[in-house]
């Protein structure tokens, strides 16, 4: 085996046999912000054979200070974060095919990428995105790890379709108004924990490891040094839309999606969830107003600034997001807010 | 006494990481809607819980001597 | 404040007032390999004000599976790591003044280097340089942050002079014949969840927020899905040598350092550990024979030989390795091997 | 009964995780003793222990429902 890997194969449970599978394996990441340039890198220097990322961002200044790889010249070239990532990888490891996809994913573009992809590796930054993931897992029988982090605080679960539980079994629904980093900020280690389990886990998986997946979601706080495992020997549900007896993957329908519209002659997107929901517009206005926005609100909607940017949120979260035409961006925006 | 562990912001809101509550026989539901009335604690709605390290739901019955943890989930990346 | 570090301002514990702290602070990275260059990039997105590297080694191909940053072009160049390290690190941040020292570190050049520090951070390979920085912490009354890894296993640990236990308090002799990243190999995410502790910890001394620091050693195996924390309340010795009363600081004598001398007329470099050991050497020549290594031995030595190096080990440690008139890297070499 | 917990290296040793072990007041020293004899585990000399979650000497007694976990040192980085 190559002297490039030879820590690696040391390694017994990976082991030259294990490196090979490695090599030959396909992984889609999506995202390549905080958590997906980290995957990206450990996943390349760890030889897997073709790496496919998907992200819709491009490179900034807020994202050095978390997000691996990225130098203060892509932001000044403002390169997409997929193709800013594809470049740095290439001189890290050549023997890795990466594939740079610049797109919004749906459910259609999504499953359209699937074909031989062995693992999905979660690094995206909304619910709703990941339970499009937990479906298409479940429909085309592909392992996925979902990791999410804010602050100093991280969660990371592996999920194997037809053995473990998948993601809508332990949520109902999607949850609303969570901290996101926009809101609540965040630190590099947070997301490098998390990294760390993910890495790990993808390993296993690719070295087909199977027995030594963790059984457990992981729950961690690096400030306040908090670390939880969560057994899932009853989560399963037999009931669960996406993976049980009678599935119907919801959220690979066209009603389950946000939807964004240009507002027809204005400078605005208006963005609206899928379902009507129902927003506590006063916290909300808390957590906006400590996160540098300037925030005004009534009983019926928000409005806060940013940046020259201006967000105004209807109380069933509906969204008009002034001064730009670019649907893509402004899904962004009000995923950055609601998370 | 069931034996309730805090995560995250949730241990800010109160203050500290765990509290003893009296309450044999009663739901995960039923425990959420005390913490929500006896500490203002917010947001209980949608976290995950787990009791004695394993996965429950909200009508899931907690008996003495439990540790319920409450996990808010995470959306960023 | 800055629109870089907005994330990180954003997380309450740091804030602005943190944020300018950490602009000010100098933080000691010893070692630029795994958790060194890890460590380093993480620092360095985070804003240090003076970030100094220590290293004596030069990037290898065997080092990118899981050292961030380094490239094949620093392999092609054999650049060194700590120069290497710079290189990429002020195309991260310009704003970081970044101090690269290539040299094998002792007590005395060490502690010249520590006038204005505010921080040490252990990403060595050895717990004979660890007992240096231990001392050296407690002479100078300067923070450091162990952390070490193998395998799929690691292990960290904050130690605050005149609060918490020292490492000489946990080991009363420094661990002999341990797995080393040689012998038992290596996958990234054990670095990175190494790191992903470093990092917080730094955070939270750079920010001066004492109460956060974690009081416990951590330990865990990505690979087995273990975790363990140690609390360290009744674990600080009076009469440790380091930290205790009478303290001596004896890891700062030249009686207990690793001792290297070419050996006249040949192409040899003799190694002699601070004090004999009693090595199993049955024991190390499976564990090299796993390795890769060509392995003989009998009861009163054990020769090894692998890419062309040969090494041979007496039973009290003293070693002779062949074909290298450099010191320090016979002493790499060395510690490679033993730990 | 003595609840021991393997770290790591040591538990591929024993070949699982847990073990329980006979042994009100012995000492930590004693029971590495008996593990080396029992299962021939190497190295328990130079590894740390933890006796439930607390940093723990050679000499300190161990009691009846005690977890002792032993952590092999690590040195690479």
């Amino acid at each position: 085996m190559k002297e490039r890997y030879s820590r690696q194969t040391l390694f017994a449970p990976v082991g030259d046999g294990g490196q090979l599978k490695i090599m030959k394996k396909h992984v889609l990441l999506l995202g390549a912000g905080a958590l997906g340039s980290a995957n990206a890198e450990a996943l390349t220097r760890a030889g897997v054979g073709k790496l496919t990322i998907v992200d819709r961002d491009y490179v900034e200044t807020s994202n050095l200070q978390r997000q691996q790889m990225y130098t203060e010249r892509d932001v000044a070239e403002k390169l997409p974060k997929a193709e800013a990532a594809k470049r740095h990888l290439l001189g890290i490891n050549h023997e890795v095919e990466v594939n740079a996809i610049i797109m919004d994913a749906t459910a259609q573009n999504l499953e359209q990428l699937l074909g031989d992809v062995d693992l999905i590796l979660d690094a995206t930054d909304n619910f709703e995105t990941r339970m499009i993931i937990n479906d298409l897992s479940q429909k085309l029988h592909i392992p996925w790890i979902y990791g999410a982090c804010v602050g100093s605080v991280g969660m990371t679960l592996t999920i194997l379709p037809g053995q473990t539980p998948c993601l809508h079994c332990l949520l109902k629904a999607i949850p609303i108004q969570g901290m996101t980093c926009d809101t609540g900020g965040i630190i590099s280690p947070a997301v490098t924990m998390v990294v760390a389990h993910q890495t790990a886990e993808a390993l296993k998986i690719l070295v087909e490891d199977w027995e030594s997946v963790r059984p457990a979601l992981v729950s961690f706080d690096l400030w306040r040094n908090q670390y939880q495992t969560v057994k899932l020997t009853k989560a399963k549900k037999k009931d669960c839309l996406s993976c049980g007896e009678q599935r119907t993957y919801p959220f690979l329908t066209v009603e389950n999606v946000t939807k964004t519209a240009v507002l027809c002659g204005r400078d605005t997107v208006q963005v609206r969830p899928p379902k009507p929901l129902e927003l506590q517009l006063e916290k909300l206005a808390k957590d906006l107003d400590g996160s540098g926005y300037l925030v005004k609100f009534n009983p019926f909607l928000l409005s806060c600034e940013k940046a020259g940017e201006r967000i105004v949120i209807f109380k069933d979260g509906r969204a008009l997001i002034h001064g730009t035409k670019d649907m893509v961006h402004a899904k962004a925006a009000y995923q950055s807010i609601l998370g | 006494m069931i034996n309730v562990l805090l995560f995250a912001q949730l241990k800010d809101e109160l203050g500290k990481e765990t509290v003893s509550i009296e309450g044999n026989e009663m739901s995960v539901a039923q425990l959420k809607a005390k913490m929500k009335m006896d500490f203002q604690l917010e947001g209980l709605e949608t976290v995950m819980t787990a009791v004695n390290e394993e996965f429950a739901d909200d009508d899931t019955i907690l008996s003495d001597g439990d540790t319920v943890a409450f996990i808010p989930p995470v959306s960023g990346g």
